[in-house]
């Protein structure tokens, strides 16, 4: 089990995943006996499982009950990085370009927002997507109330009459989106690339089970090849995962539309190396920090990021969030 | 005649039982109705149509993938976790109440234990829960015997403390010692009172099912629930939950039966 | 002296009310004490305080010239004044459960041979008491005298060493009564019990005592009617062989007792 | 001596009900330990110091917006949503409990609605309360008072329902007629039962009050503990859950102290 | 006949079991009905169906020649073989509580006035009953006499037109009990009550009734001792003014009232 010592050689992981459009190539490889084909390929032995609640999922992660686990760009750093766990990003899957928005009941433009009640997931990308759409408004966090909402409750919330604005991301955006009146004010098609959908791996595991990451990288970008095909099996794909989430499969496919995925690996690992992603980090970072998430620490500088090319944001000895190219590199060069 | 007297007969109370429930099944569609008016896509009450058909799907079409109904296996799932759950709380619950109950050592040693464990609230510490016990099925049973077993305990602690303090006293002078006391006195005489605390904690364990099932699982009325509330999916959401509440009320009278049929001595009119 | 059970200098108090008040008591092995006194003197109390159930609030309590703990066992037995029984056994299993605690330690439960000797000896206990055709009642089931034979039964088929009994025949009918006062007297002297009865039937408590205690208060406060507590102010030992029923006139109180007894001593 | 005779003295018996709870936070310093030995950064089991820290920013630094002290703050609003609702759910417990005790055709009429409510698992429909209740304060005490208050009902409904039938006939005799065998015998008894029913019921209330403040909300216990779940921040998830069982236990000793207090009848040794 | 209260045909069965057989009663106004009989017979059974309490499975009962209702009202009161009084009120709220019911319609309380005379009017029959000192004690702090004379003190305090005892004072020393006796009898000639009152003693049932009845079973089947019911086997009304006390001779039984009333008739 994954309780073992993480840098010793082993033969089973557990890797967490849970809902999202972007994650959901995760347990269609599972079903489709993808995973299974490429860990008997390596001698390893993968277990996809599923968490219904996201934030469960990345705990279970930092507590070490999983050896890897899907999460955003925002939370692998406020989370596990932040909690001293030493993580490294080894698949950037997609980033969100309109899966998160800001939606209004009464009001065309976000500077109708001013002054008014918003419902998220405080702390989230959400939060971090609001903080970025005031920016753009000329507009703070100050200017607005944000109440904590859960995320598996914030449709029922919203067609709440009380509710006046919210923040919030696929599958629930597309149905608040649907209520009457409703309109999107700012999404995330509006900050491209700073909200990153990524597989990340406990780093002394990795680093002492090379293997695991091959046949990761090897489930993806088969599994993504296969849903981007325009045939029927391309369809059948998509429509198992659409199961999977609960939705229609053109509910899903509208998911997929908004979410940008790197269906080459050479693009993941353009995308991960350009010099943009550390400004995009920094941002996140400076977001994170000045909202009390790296706890107790005195500067953003405390939680170290590490970037392809041993380039560091913040202490370099303290880096516990890296980003890795090797195994996207692997694909990329069709060396799995 | 006096109100405190009058006893329906079995026919019409049938019937004004199923009264209230009728009214507010009629409530509920005239307002649906009313909303559907005003807007035709309205999801959050939806009409009996778009509930069968919600439902339809879930209960004839089996899953692609498993080749299962998956209302069927939601079902099979829940049940199966809510009957470990509740099994192992009522054990809990006898055993432990029985000894606090009768032993006023172990009731001063254990007693504010107890407390603590009932009032501390399970789902603030449910990563701990979920850390110690995995994501599988431990961690949802033990969500459910952590959420009910305390007050279960309590409530058969009180009671059996409650005993006529001569009937301890005159078992002892049959000859019973403490263990005696418990297994021949107290474990008879607590055994209604523990079936009224399970009817009592259906609501609760299915509460704290659903909530365990909402976190960390991939089938079951609480995950599918939990699934589709992404979407509003109240056509899905209200059978699920008026099938929940089916099943209870079976499991309710069965316990009722059950107490009536195995401890006459309990329901008698007594003069 | 070598008596059975001593009590010095007893009291019983609740809180402010004195219930007993210094009682000085030695009972003889096999003797049948009977107690009488107006309701509310504290007879339920004293049988309370040597059953072992209170204790007293000043004195002690000597059995077998040990201190009595402060708990009872199968040496005592008792018939409470409200009939107790199991609400939730049968009388056939209310009288068993004397002897399947003492024959099974573990399982209080007794199977094949024991369990029917014990059924057998349950069921002759029964007859005894004229519930013979009952066996399957439960107790919710019975009338009030009933319950009391009940009691009665599931008391006697221990042969405790010390049997106390609180009004246990004021619910039967006279025939039946006396069935049960030559069933007593049988049992006492077969198994040589020593018995503690409370009545409030004068005639009972001389011809089954052999010693009758009054039980009043000595001092009355009218203005503090709860300053003083009850003692034994009668105590009389009745010679069997040439004891005389008193004349019963119906109307007998306490005074006329007193009087009776202040005649004899 | 037998251990059912075994009473322990006042003083022993404190020190009995502390001996558990201390081997438990011995246990857990034990654990913390030995996790931050091989993981100094450990956020699972924190160690006393951390939680120290972590609380003290709530406890003693202003927040910068509202410019009070989270802790404190988070507390208060809590215990109001938790007393109203408590309020309210006894209220309702005691009113529909008598009726449905003491009137069998009630009982008849509402009964099994009763048990319907009480079954619902009500988290299963939210959407519903946020449509009837909006998002505010209302809604967060409507689901406290529906997931505890059934429960209390149906405990004091069947309570009064068993009170000896001799009773009932006799006030009858008395010259009382249903409302005030209601009022003058049902009730009264039904008190320190309720009382009890309010014990049993702490926890669940706690349960359902995270539950709604973890929805949605911007303050409160429930609402802080939700918020730095995200970070597992059981630095301050631990004291805060220790604090919330803390004063739970002092509102179940504050019940206990207040039936014996009022009602000293239920509690005297009976002979 | 112009019988206050007459029973017709009354049946009271439980499942197979005949408790009660084809009793035909009447009984006149201002009557004082002893009823007597062995244990188990179904006397409190009776008692309860005339009370309303429970419904005969066969028969009618009438009250002022109309069909009684299957409940109890003020026009009934009732002592019942177990003291049950109300364990939430003090010995006087639970003597003060029946005249609460009925002045108070809307509180069943009263206030000022009406409070102090409902009072004293309670402690009056306390004190007849001697619980005049024990007005603050919870039922559960007194004796079993005590709770007795306590329902004793309820029922009376209402005067109802027909009053049911269930060995009303078979808990009570000799000395209270004929207090007791006379204050019934007390009651019962200036109020003009209809009494029914069951009892072991039969001196008692003789001295106070006007007519006494004996219920027994008529037949017995010693292989199904429940196939048959008890019914009044002896219905004996006496004249006061003549009336003889049967000589006591302690072991009396129904037998031998048997005879005494055959030699009677
Ligand atoms: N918990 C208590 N608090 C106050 N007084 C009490 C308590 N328990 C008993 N008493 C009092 O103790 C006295 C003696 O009671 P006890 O039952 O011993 O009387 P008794 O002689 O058996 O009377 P009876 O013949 O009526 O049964 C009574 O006056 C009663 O009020
Ligand atoms: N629920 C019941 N089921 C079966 N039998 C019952 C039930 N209730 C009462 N009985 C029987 O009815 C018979 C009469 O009982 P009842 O209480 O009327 O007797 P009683 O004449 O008052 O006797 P006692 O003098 O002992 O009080 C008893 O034999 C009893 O076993
Ligand atoms: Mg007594
Ligand atoms: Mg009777």
């Amino acid at each position: 089990s994954s309780s073992q010592d993480p840098a010793k050689p082993r033969t089973e992981f557990n890797i967490g995943w849970s809902i999202y459009a972007g994650w959901m190539p995760w347990p269609y490889a599972q079903q489709a006996g993808i995973v299974k084909k490429w860990a008997d390929k390596y001698g390893i032995k993968i277990n996809v499982v599923q968490v219904n609640d996201y934030v469960e999922s990345v705990n279970q992660y930092t507590a070490g009950k999983f050896d890897g686990v899907t999460v955003t760009n925002m939370d692998a750093l406020t989370i596990p990085a932040a909690g001293g766990k030493d993580t490294s990003a080894i698949i950037v899957g997609d980033y969100s370009n309109g899966n998160d928005g800001v939606l209004l009941k009464a009001g065309d433009s976000l500077s109708a927002i001013r002054g008014k009640q918003v419902n998220l997931v405080e702390l989230s990308v959400s939060h971090y997507l609001l903080a970025r759409g005031l920016e753009t408004a000329g507009m703070s966090l100050k200017d607005v109330k944000t109440v904590n909402t859960a995320d598996a409750d914030i449709v029922a919330a919203f067609s709440s009459p009380d509710a006046q604005a919210a923040v919030a991301w696929n599958p629930q955006l597309t149905a608040m989106r649907g209520l009457p009146g409703v309109k999107e004010v700012f999404n995330s098609s509006q900050i491209p690339g700073e909200i990153l959908d990524l597989l990340v791996v406990d780093t002394a595991t990795i680093k002492a089970n090379p293997n695991l990451g091959k046949a990761l990288a090897g489930i993806w970008y088969e599994t993504i090849a296969l849903m981007q095909r325009k045939d029927a099996e391309g369809a059948k794909a998509r429509a198992a995962m659409a199961k999977l989430a609960g939705a229609t499969p053109e509910a899903y496919d509208k998911q997929l539309s908004t979410t940008y995925l790197y269906v080459d690996p050479k693009a993941a690992v353009a995308a991960t190396t350009a010099p943009t992603l550390m400004t995009n980090m920094k941002r996140v970072r400076d977001f994170s920090y000045s909202k009390g998430l790296f706890k107790g620490a005195a500067s953003a500088d405390a939680v170290g990021i590490g970037f392809p090319g041993n380039k560091a944001l913040g202490d370099p000895q303290k880096v516990t969030l890296r980003f890795d190219t090797t195994f996207m590199q692997s694909a990329a060069d069709g060396k799995l | 005649m006096r109100w405190v007297n009058r006893q329906p007969r079995r026919g019409d109370r049938l019937l004004l039982g199923a009264l209230p429930i009728l009214l507010l099944v009629v409530l509920y569609l005239f307002l649906a109705a009313q909303r559907h008016a005003l807007n035709p896509a309205d999801k959050i009450l939806p009409l009996p149509s778009a509930m069968a058909s919600g439902l339809s799907a879930l209960l004839f079409t089996p899953d692609p993938l498993s080749g299962q109904l998956v209302f069927w296996s939601d079902t099979l799932a829940s049940l199966q976790r809510l009957g470990i759950g509740l099994g192992i709380s009522t054990l809990v619950a006898l055993i432990v109440g029985l000894v606090l109950g009768v032993l006023p050592p172990v009731r001063a040693t254990l007693g504010p234990l107890v407390t603590g464990i009932a009032v501390i609230p399970p789902i603030a510490l449910l990563p701990i829960l979920f850390i110690a016990l995995g994501l599988g099925e431990t961690a949802k049973i033990a969500l459910i015997v952590i959420g009910i077993s305390p007050v279960m305990v309590r409530d058969i602690a009180a009671h059996v403390g409650a005993l006529p303090r001569e009937q301890i006293i005159k078992a002892q002078t049959l000859g019973a010692n403490s263990w005696q006391i418990m297994i021949r006195i107290a474990l008879p005489q607590a055994m209604p009172r523990l079936l009224q605390a399970v009817r009592l904690s259906l609501g609760p364990a299915w509460v704290f099912l659903i909530s365990a099932e909402a976190i960390a699982s991939d089938i079951g009325l609480g995950y599918r629930i939990f699934l589709v509330r992404r979407y509003l999916s109240m056509d899905v959401i209200i059978p699920y939950v008026a099938w929940i509440a089916l099943l209870a009320i079976v499991m309710d009278l069965a316990l009722t039966y059950l107490s009536e049929r195995f401890f006459p001595w309990a329901h008698g009119a007594n003069h | 002296m070598n008596a059975l059970l001593s009590l010095r200098d007893v009291w019983v108090e609740y809180g402010e009310k004195v219930v007993l008040e210094r009682v000085n008591l030695d009972v003889a092995a096999h003797s049948f004490v009977s107690v009488v006194g107006p309701s509310g003197a504290g007879k339920s109390s004293l049988l309370r305080v040597i059953l072992g159930q209170e204790r007293p609030s000043r004195g002690s309590i000597h059995l077998d010239d040990a201190p009595l703990a402060p708990e009872c066992g199968p040496d005592r037995g008792v018939v409470f004044q409200r009939y107790s029984v199991f609400p939730h056994l049968s009388v056939l299993r209310n009288t068993m459960l004397g002897l399947e605690c003492t024959q099974a330690p573990f399982s209080a439960r007794l199977f094949g041979s024991a369990r029917k000797a014990a059924r057998d000896e349950a069921v002759a206990m029964l007859e005894a008491v004229g519930l013979g055709h009952s066996l399957d009642l439960y107790p919710a089931q019975m009338s009030g005298g009933m319950q009391q034979r009940l009691a009665i039964a599931q008391a006697l088929i221990k042969r405790p060493r010390i049997l106390l009994l609180d009004e246990p025949f004021g619910a039967l009918d006279p025939g039946i009564r006396s069935d049960m006062h030559t069933l007593i007297t049988k049992l006492w002297k077969d198994y040589q019990l020593t018995i503690i009865m409370v009545t409030h039937d004068i005639r009972e408590a001389f011809s089954l005592g052999t010693r009758v205690l009054a039980f009043d208060k000595r001092r009355h406060d009218p203005h503090a009617p709860h300053r003083f507590g009850a003692t034994a102010v009668y105590d009389l030992t009745l010679d069997k062989k040439t004891q005389q029923l008193p004349p019963d006139n119906g109307g007998i109180t306490l005074d006329t007792i007193r009087n009776t007894m202040e005649d004899v001593a």
